[in-house]
């Protein structure tokens, strides 16, 4: 064996990954809107450990969200219909965005809107704002009465959102895809064609809770969106399918709660991991995740966690 | 400060047929904790239940470094919690929240309790028996067996008055009617402190709005995270002049009764 | 009070249904798939107080069904990709059939195509047979390669499935949905259209799973579908959303193992329901279910089953 | 016959690290069971995890009405069945599936077992040393330590042979290498039993072959409803000749060693 053939830093994997263009130190994220801005975790972990920071859906303007309960829990999961409440981009950047300064944590900001230009409007302000690294795309909260989903249901629509905000700015564009549609690879590839730099797999699944007592919808919006282990399969097969059709980065999500589920994703095709409803039970579960993946990776000789993305193809 | 640690159960006692006290050892939670916080409780070891469930500080002894809870067996994770013995560990986060303000100096206060909502309530008392605070206190049950400590409350010092739904013990009827009709007309409480059921708080907010007097409810929402991130246990409050969604888990469970908006 | 507003059978309320023009004594079956072809659950419980019984997916001829492992467990749930395995139409009126003819139990038949033409195939045949009681066309079925899903996921071609079955049978036709589209609603619009008598909601959602040792698919057929507990939310939102739309009877299914689950498919709007996963780890669901609405029926004062069907609609 | 029923735990043995040894009153389970047949037992009490885990029926005590299982903790089902106490019941189906059939008369065996293959296997040497049939029984296992029950299984006079794969005990190796270096060249034996892991049985078919012998295997497979409803725990078979898929929980799991195919 030649020496060049011996991986360089034997026992430390490199774990490094480029997101269409935004370099993050390792591959663990969070899921937009299950992190809130950065604080709320902090006492527990140490922020500057992970790959980077997806805070939560910012609007043009202040959203008081929907109606309460909500949020409920379902087996193995969580319905969720939050409505995207946030104080709006003005105040997100004037108030909680300074925090996250203080840390070596690139920030990707999720955004939401009712038209396309709110998208653009939203890009174009966070575009000319330090300490914003990547737009995250939301066209797939099943949330809220006008947008979100609208886009995300429909090619076309995907497209144009997607083709607007990469028009209105230099940073990397991750659109995030729903789900709830026929085929999520023909989504996919029309937002890959309209210039995507990455994409986000997967937002919530439509669903809904009664409360037999009362004989209402539990949820004040009365649908919702499933979150949580229950839905792992379907986000796996979403990364799955997406990752055969098209050439992007993707980054995974959808009920990981260990290092063995964010694998799975990384071996279906993901290119970095996102924990969402995983945090609420356990504000260490990116920590434990990230040693986890990190632990697999030199117990079965790989060097760099990019060897193992979309690994499972290979094998069928 | 708030912690995630996994606690070692000490005791583990039931009170009355689905009534349990539980105590932890945990000195950083002890010496964080103040009346009105909570801890969000991983109740099983599974997926299911998936959430960690909110639970009150009931009380803390300073000197063992433990943590005491009191708690109702609601549902599938309080059953899960109900089943755990002297011991088992149990993962803690907290403790949680903002929690009851105590009044300055040696004021007069009122305590009114519906049902599990003396579970907190008793904390506070403890608190307030520490500061020389002298308290009237209302505590509601629906029957005589769950009254919940009657005796300990007593022997603080304080006044206590006592309403059943059943009328098998005290007042025959609603704590709410037992202390609107106890009110002093000359309103002298530094604070009136609430906790209980959502019909009673409200009617709890009423009797504070027309007697004048500050008072400071902890309410209930279903809980996410428990620290503020998910904006799930929002409750609507009239802060600062205007209408707004607050977290329970973050800006609450304690709330200025004059702020909360009822829906 | 008059006499005559006093509830005939006080204390027990009607439980009878008709599912677009089957009778059904009570409102609970099982899923088909999860139940075999009845002997299989007879040791266990009197196959008589079902409503119905719906078989194994029967197709034209024979089937082996997908390469094993053909089911692995979830968060709350379970993927399979069985693949239709059956003994074809002709050995199931032979073979299985007889059995059931000893129950007082109307025999719903499963029926899968790879054309429309096999679907008609099957419903001639099934309809020339004594001891059918209905059909229950299943154009969802995520597991095999051609037909299934290829007919639930489009609105047109759901319909046209369910125009010939219609004019190959007098035997009342039951059209099982796929959630795995992005409407529904649509789907459902165009098989009522269609003249479909009844709607059977939800098949399972497509899912995968990795095998992180073997860095390869678990399931021998790579993708399965998802049912349990995990996919309750999901399911009954379809129902509520259905409901709302159109005007047929539904058979709602997707994660009841509780006579709760049942309730909340009936508030939803469903006419019966149907027990598949629950099946496996509790043998006695549908009785418990039974008996579980019944007494919530009694407790709430109602007198019929039908009186709460789409209840959940009139609070909101 | 087969049952759906709670069973009470009388004793829940650790034998070695990570492998239990669990009995459960149930007279109706200890009358219908038969060597090879396994139960769909409950582990978890909640939604996960979700499914039964099929274990083998490793012993009855006829007289006390006790039905034993031998298992391994494999995963979070077997952790959560070896978390149970005496006192606690557990939700059993079964006798499941079709087991081993016993030689007619006074025949000779063979018994070949690997790993945890020892569960069902113990049952099957009770039995047919209660018929008198002789046996030459081989029992492989990963180390000295997990070669289960050794002394009993010798006590019932049995011819026993060792192997491990480290060589901490009898033969160093593969317990399919030493049956084959011992079978007698003048084949002998009415039938050759086997159970353990898949490589280990595929090997055996291949010995079973060549030898002439009648054989019978227990397979192993993914199980949804352990009835024969789902299709889930198919392995391919050439019964009748042809290849088809059979259910190894209804047909099996015991099958004919020649109408295995391997894949
Ligand atoms: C800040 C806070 C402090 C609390 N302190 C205590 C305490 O000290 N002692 C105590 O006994 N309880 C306390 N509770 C209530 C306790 O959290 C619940 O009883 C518990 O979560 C129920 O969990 P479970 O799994 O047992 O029941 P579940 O099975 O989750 O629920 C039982 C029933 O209650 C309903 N339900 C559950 N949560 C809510 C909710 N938030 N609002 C309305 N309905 C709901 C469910 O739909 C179900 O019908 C507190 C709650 C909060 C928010
Ligand atoms: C007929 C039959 C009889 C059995 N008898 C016994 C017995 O007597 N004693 C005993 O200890 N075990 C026995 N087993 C094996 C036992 O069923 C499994 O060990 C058990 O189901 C594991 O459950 P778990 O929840 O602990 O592990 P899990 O968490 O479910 O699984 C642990 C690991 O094994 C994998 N796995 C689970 N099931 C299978 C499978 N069927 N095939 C391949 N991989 C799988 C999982 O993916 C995971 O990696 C028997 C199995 C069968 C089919
Ligand atoms: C309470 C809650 C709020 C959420 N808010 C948002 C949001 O604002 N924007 C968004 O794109 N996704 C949002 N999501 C979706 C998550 O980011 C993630 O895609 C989804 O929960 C699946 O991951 P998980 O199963 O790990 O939670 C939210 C999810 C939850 C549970
Ligand atoms: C093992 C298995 C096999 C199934 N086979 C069929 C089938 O042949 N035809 C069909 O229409 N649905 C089939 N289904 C789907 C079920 O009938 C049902 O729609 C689904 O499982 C949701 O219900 P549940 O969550 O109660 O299981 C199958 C499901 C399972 C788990
Ligand atoms: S529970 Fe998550 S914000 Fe309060
Ligand atoms: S496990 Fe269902 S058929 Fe064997």
């Amino acid at each position: 064996m030649s020496s060049a053939s011996v991986p360089k830093n034997a026992g430390k994997p490199n774990l490094a990954v480029n997101i269409g263009g935004l370099w993050m130190k390792n591959p663990v994220t969070v899921g937009s809107g299950t992190f809130g801005f950065g604080p709320e975790y902090a006492p527990y972990l140490d922020l500057n450990r992970l790959g980077a920071i997806v805070v939560k859906g910012i609007t043009l303007l202040p959203r008081a969200g929907n109606a309460t309960p909500r949020l409920v829990e379902t087996p193995a999961g969580v319905l969720n219909s939050i409505g995207l409440q946030n104080p709006g981009v003005d105040r997100f950047i004037t108030e909680a965005l300074p925090f996250l300064a203080d840390f070596d944590l690139p920030v990707i900001v999720n955004i939401a809107g009712d038209t396309v230009q709110d998208y653009t409007l939203l890009a174009e302000k966070l575009s000319r704002t330090a300490g914003v690294a990547a737009l995250e795309v939301n066209i797939s909260c099943p949330n809220v009465k006008k947008g979100g989903l609208q886009f995300g249901s429909d090619p076309a629509s995907a497209a144009e959102v997607t083709r607007s905000v990469k028009e209105s700015t230099h940073l990397p564009v991750i659109v995030k895809l729903s789900p709830n549609v026929t085929s999520i690879v023909a989504v996919a590839e029309k937002v890959a064609e309209a210039n995507a730099d990455a994409l986000s797999l997967i937002n919530t699944l439509l669903g809904m809770a009664i409360n037999i007592r009362t004989r209402r919808p539990v949820l004040g919006n009365i649908l919702g969106g499933l979150s949580g282990p229950a839905v792992k399969p379907v986000a796996l097969r979403a990364v799955w399918q997406v990752r055969k059709a098209v050439n992007l980065p993707i980054i995974g999500m959808g009920g990981i709660i260990s290092a063995a589920d964010a694998i799975e994703f990384f071996l279906a095709g993901a290119t970095a991991v996102a924990i969402g409803s995983a945090n609420f039970i356990n504000p260490l579960t990116t920590m434990e995740v990230l040693e986890g993946i990190e632990r697999y990776l030199m117990d079965n000789s790989f060097t760099d966690i990019r060897e193992i993305s979309g690994l499972a193809h290979n094998n069928i | 400060m708030s912690f995630l640690l996994d606690a070692e159960i000490t005791k583990q006692e039931r009170i009355v047929p689905g009534h349990f006290r539980l105590s932890l050892s945990s000195p950083d939670i002890v010496t964080a904790a103040r009346p009105g916080q909570f801890l969000q409780v991983r109740c099983g070891s599974t997926l299911d239940p998936f959430l960690r469930r909110p639970i009150s500080i009931h009380a803390v002894d300073r000197k063992k470094g433990e943590v005491v809870l009191f708690y109702r067996v609601a549902g599938r994770g309080t059953s899960l919690l109900a089943e755990k013995r002297q011991g088992n560990s149990v993962s803690l986060l907290g403790p949680l929240g903002r929690g009851f303000s105590l009044p300055e100096g040696k004021a007069r206060v009122a305590v009114v309790s519906g049902g599990i909502g003396i579970a907190p309530i008793y904390f506070l008392l403890v608190e307030l028996a520490m500061y020389g605070v002298s308290a009237d206190v209302f505590l509601g049950a629906a029957t005589a067996e769950q009254l919940f400590f009657f005796k300990e409350i007593k022997g603080f010092g304080y006044r206590v008055e006592i309403a059943t739904d059943d009328g098998s013990a005290g007042y025959h009827g609603l704590v709410t009617d037992l202390f609107a009709e106890s009110i002093p007309l000359s309103n002298e409480y530094a604070m009136i402190y609430g906790c209980g059921p959502g019909g009673m708080l409200r009617r709890l907010a009423e009797i504070i709005r027309s007697a004048g007097a500050p008072g400071e409810l902890s309410l209930e929402e279903r809980m996410g995270c428990g620290v503020g991130a998910c904006l799930s246990c929002v409750c609507k409050t009239s802060g600062e002049g205007k209408v707004q969604y607050q977290r329970v888990c973050t800006e609450g469970p304690v709330f200025p009764a004059n702020e909360v908006v009822w829906t």
